[in-house]
This record gives C-alpha cells, structure tokens and sequence, in this order.
C-alpha cells in the first residue's frame, strides 16, 4: 500500500495496542501477555492460512465492502463518516505504513 | 462544561494509566513498610483472612475486607490491622487500630487498586505476634475511559 | 462542611458487637495525577478517622491514597453503656469533620 | 452498594439534594418544598414535553427555578443540579419507567431512535450495534450492557462521582471518536428520550452504582 514492505514485530505491537489498533477490544488472538481480549470478533488465530494478505489488507482497509453491516470499523478510510471527532477528522485509524505492518504480522498467523 | 475531574488527564485516579513518570511501590517496598511494623519479627500465614474479589472491572473502588481469628479479650487482642499493594504508587493502604472493645477482629472499606497484584494484610497481636494473608487480584482494563479530546 | 452519613444502631443490649459504618465526601485526591499540562495536583486526602464512645477511643483508621473517593468504612464495637458515639475525620489542608449519633444501651 | 443507603456513595449527593429542596432562593424567595409534596413517579416520567418542548429532568428543575423561584439556572452537571435530581430520582426508586407516546412526542422519540441508530465517529458504530446486537458480549475484559438507564442520575467508580446519563453518552461518543453533542442540547434529550422508552417498565434503581 504504501510501497515499503510491512514489519510484522511492529504489526503485533500496533495490534496488541488498545489505543493504536484496538483489535484486541474486539477480536482474540495469540497475546499470552495481554489480558482481557475481546469476544465480539473472529478469533485472529489462524488468520494467515483462512486470508491471504490481499484479503487481509481490504478487510482492515474497508470491511464494510465485504459485510456492510459489520462494526469493524475502516481503518483507512475517512469519508462517509458522521460527527467525527475535529482531532479525528480527515485522519485514518492506521497510515498506511501501520496497515502493511498489521498484514504482515496477520499473515503470520497461520 | 468543565468539571474537576476533566482538567486532569487521567481518567482513573492511580497513578496506573501510563502517566508521564508514572510509579509503583514494589514488594521489597511493601517487604520494608512491613518491617517497619515488625521490627523484623517475622509474620506467620495464617489466622488473618484477607477479602478482596479476584477480578477488579475498575480499580477506582474496590471493596476490601479483613477478619482475624481473635478471642479480643483484654489479655489476648488483635491491636492493629495494615494492608498493603506493592503495585500501587504507595505500599500503604490503610492501618486501623482495634482493642477488646471491638468485639470482632474485622473491618471493611473501599480502596484504589492500581494494576494487577498480590495484596497483603499484616495483623499485629497483642502477644506482640504479627500474622498474614495475601490474595492475588486482576485489574481489568477500562474499554472507554472518560478523556480529554 | 462534607456530607457524612454515619450508621449506629439507636438500641442496643449490653455486651451486643455492633456494626458501625462511616461514609464521608471527599475527593481524596491522590497526589499522584497530573494535570495536561503535566503539573502535578497536590495530594488531598483525609488522614484518619477516629471513632469515640462517650468520649473514649474505640476504633481509629489511618487512610492512605489508596482509599477512594467518599471514603466508607465499616467496623464493629461492643455496646456497653448508653451515650454518644462519634467520628471524627481529619486530612490534608486542615480537613476536619465530625458527626456524632446517640445510642441506647439496655 | 446501590441498595443499602449506608454504603451507596451517592446517598451524600441526595442529602444535598434533600437540603437544597428546602432551602428558599432566588428574588421569589421559594424553596421547592414550598410548592411541592413528594416527588414520587416524577422521575420515572422524564424527559417530557413542557410547553411543546421534550426536556429531561435536569432542565425541568431548571425551569421550576427560573420561573417559579425566579433564581438562575443551575449549571448542568453541576453538583447542586445533579443533587437535586438524585433526590428527585430517589423517590421513584423501585417504580416502572413510565414514558408516555404520544403523537406530540413522537417526532422527538423518531429522531432519538434515529440517532441510537446513526453510525458515527471514526469507528463508525451506532449504539445498536454494540448495546443491541451485542450485548452481554465482551469489549476488551467489559461485558456490555443492554443500555437501559436505569439508575441516572449515577455514582460511576470511573468518575469517583455522580454523573448524569448526558455524561455517559458523552463518554460513550468520546470512545467511537464522535463529536459528541453539548450537554442540554435537543440531540442529547432525544437520545435520553429514546432510551427510557425502550425501558419503559423498567424499575429505577437512581442513584445507582457503576463501574
């Protein structure tokens, strides 16, 4: 996406952060030393041998392409939204870079 | 609207929430407080029974309880009782002080505990023996804290 | 002064343990928080609570910063005479209440 | 801790409120007690049309004082304020929430439902789709709740006080990054609205405790 290729260490730690990528409110996965993950979302073991990384990337990048109604919310998209906080506004959750991050580090996850 | 509590930025009251110099008492910290009422005598497990629930969904308010087996008659009393988090910024809690006429060994409040850890409750005898109990509680993160924009 | 609610039992026979509780309003302000700007806010806490009976000690507390918001505590005393019992809470920045309740002792 | 006086913090916010009720102010020189009995039923009844305009009980309180008592209004979310509707509030404790439909009040409830409905934020989430299709799910280590506001206003232990359902909602537009509404504004009391009808025979439970 953003032409440099992802790093999977900083991926999990962007994934592991509750501030950053809050996957773990939502979804459970391989992070002994997190407490208290998620229970609404698809567990992320495994995830890497279900997706490939092209589909890993668009179900981060706009899920709602895939599942209108799902409440995973896009990662890399900023119009379409209602009332967005002004220090949100215009900003994706992820750059771009944190995106190819996050995949390469799903990816692993086989 | 600007009430008291958003001018600040952390949305829980210990020092927990990955504050700018953020601290933590340690056990070797509580090991100390403890030898400061001790006098090194050591403390025997047992006879102290320390209640505090095992999972904590916010740390803010914490209902905590203490009972110690004790007759508490003039000649054979639990005198005081002290609890201690080596997790939280200090290792003091709280320290009450009792007598026969308290009738019972016990006393309940409510505390801040700051993360995940083992608290412990220190009780001093009137035979000048001390005793302990300890109990391992888990914090659980708050999802949406109330924050600054 | 702070809003206290106190619990003693109106009656009570002689040699009865009773269950007292003390609730008090106050910040307790750890001293530990900062402000956006990073400045530290000063500790305000209540340091201790002592309970009287006719006049003598009974029980006492010293509090920390760990003790939350609207401090409450509960503990138990033997009923041995009729008379008055009494809290009474002190802290930082000259913090001072008291709050007393009759009792009745058969 | 909700249920026994002794230990619910917020009972110290309804001896305040209880003190305010029968103190005289303003250039009427009227306290409340002065006009009214007992305020039983009354907080299981809000918010309400007055005048053709939906207000919860926070703004209810406040007309009473600016033109019974003739005395400025309070501050929302101001300790008095939320003083005087937790004692209001208590008095109802135990009844059924009692929301009257009718054909006034629809639009407000229409457009309350609208936006528990409306996704918005950068997370882009409605209410529904945590408070509903969710609910008794886990957020991080959080169960979450149905979203009945049953017990406003509340002794929450995050804010180590007593809040009103206002500032819940805005709490919970803060968490999905929205803008949220200003406190009194029509959004906020339509929501409010909204959300004691869907809770309607529900008993109040106010002032409760949270977490």
């Amino acid at each position: 996406m953003s032409g440099a290729k992802g790093d999977p260490a900083r991926g999990r730690a962007i994934v592991a952060n509750r501030q950053a990528g809050l996957c773990l409110l939502c979804h459970s996965g391989p992070f002994p030393e997190e407490r208290f993950q998620g229970s609404i979302a698809p567990d992320l073991n495994g995830i890497g041998s279900r997706l490939s990384e092209g589909q890993i990337r668009l179900r981060i990048v706009d899920p709602g392409r895939f599942n209108p109604s799902t409440i995973m919310p896009a990662y890399f998209r900023t119009e379409g939204l209602a009332r967005v906080a002004p220090s949100f506004k215009e900003k994706p959750i992820l750059s771009a870079q944190q995106i190819e991050d996050v995949v390469a580090f799903l990816a692993t996850l086989k | 609207m600007i009430t008291r509590r958003e001018f600040v930025v952390l949305a829980c009251a210990t020092a927990s929430c990955a504050a700018p110099g953020a601290l933590h008492a340690t056990p070797a910290a509580v090991d100390e407080a403890i030898r400061a009422i001790t006098g090194g005598t050591p403390a025997r497990r047992g006879r102290v029974k320390l209640d505090a629930p095992a999972l904590i969904e916010n740390g803010n308010s914490v209902v905590l309880g203490v009972s110690v087996e004790s007759p508490m008659t003039q000649a054979d009393h639990v005198k005081a009782i002290h609890v201690f988090a080596p997790m939280n910024p200090l290792p003091n809690m709280v320290s009450v002080y009792l007598g026969p006429r308290s009738g019972r060994a016990q006393f309940s409040t409510r505390v801040r505990v700051a993360d995940t850890q083992t608290l412990v409750a220190l009780a001093q005898m009137s035979d000048g023996s001390f005793w302990s109990d300890q109990v391992s509680v888990v914090v659980t993160i708050a999802a949406c804290l109330e924050e600054l924009k | 002064m702070a809003r206290a609610i106190i619990q003693v039992p109106a009656r009570a026979k002689r040699g009865d343990i009773l269950e007292l509780r003390a609730l008090i309003g106050h910040v307790m302000e750890t001293g530990f928080r900062r402000t956006e700007s990073g400045a530290l806010v000063p500790r305000d806490i209540i340091r201790q609570l002592v309970c009287t009976y006719n006049g003598i000690e009974v029980f006492r507390a010293d509090f920390h910063p760990a003790i939350a918001a609207n401090p409450l505590i509960s503990f138990t005393t033997v009923a041995t005479e009729s008379g008055k019992m009494e809290f009474r809470w002190t802290g930082d920045n000259d913090f001072s209440a008291t709050e007393s309740a009759p009792i009745t002792v058969e | 801790m909700q249920n026994d006086d002794a230990t619910n913090p917020a009972m110290l916010w309804v001896l305040d409120g209880e003190a305010l009720w029968g103190r005289r102010t303003g250039a009427a020189d009227k306290a409340c007690a002065d006009c009214h009995q007992g305020m039983q039923g009354v907080a299981a009844r809000y918010p309400a049309l007055h005048s053709e305009k939906l207000v919860n009980l926070d703004q209810r309180i406040n007309l009473c004082r600016t033109e019974q008592q003739k005395a400025p209004a309070l501050q929302l979310e101001s300790r008095e304020l939320l003083a005087l509707s937790a004692y209001i509030g208590r008095q109802s404790r135990g009844l059924p929430i009692d929301i009257a439909e009718s054909e006034q009040a629809k639009p407000f409830l229409d457009s309350g439902r609208a936006a528990f409905n409306r996704r918005q934020g950068q997370l882009n989430l409605s209410c529904t789709q945590c408070h509903v299709g969710l609910a008794g799910n886990k957020l991080a280590g959080n169960p979450i709740p149905q979203a009945h506001p049953t017990g406003y206003p509340i002794y929450r232990l995050e804010w180590q006080g007593l809040g009103s359902l206002q500032r819940r909602l805005r709490n919970c537009m803060i968490g999905v990054r929205a803008e949220p509404y200003a406190y009194g504004s029509p959004e906020f009391v339509e929501l409010e609205y909204y959300l004691m009808w869907r809770a309607r025979g529900m008993k109040l439970e106010t002032p409760a405790v949270r977490p």
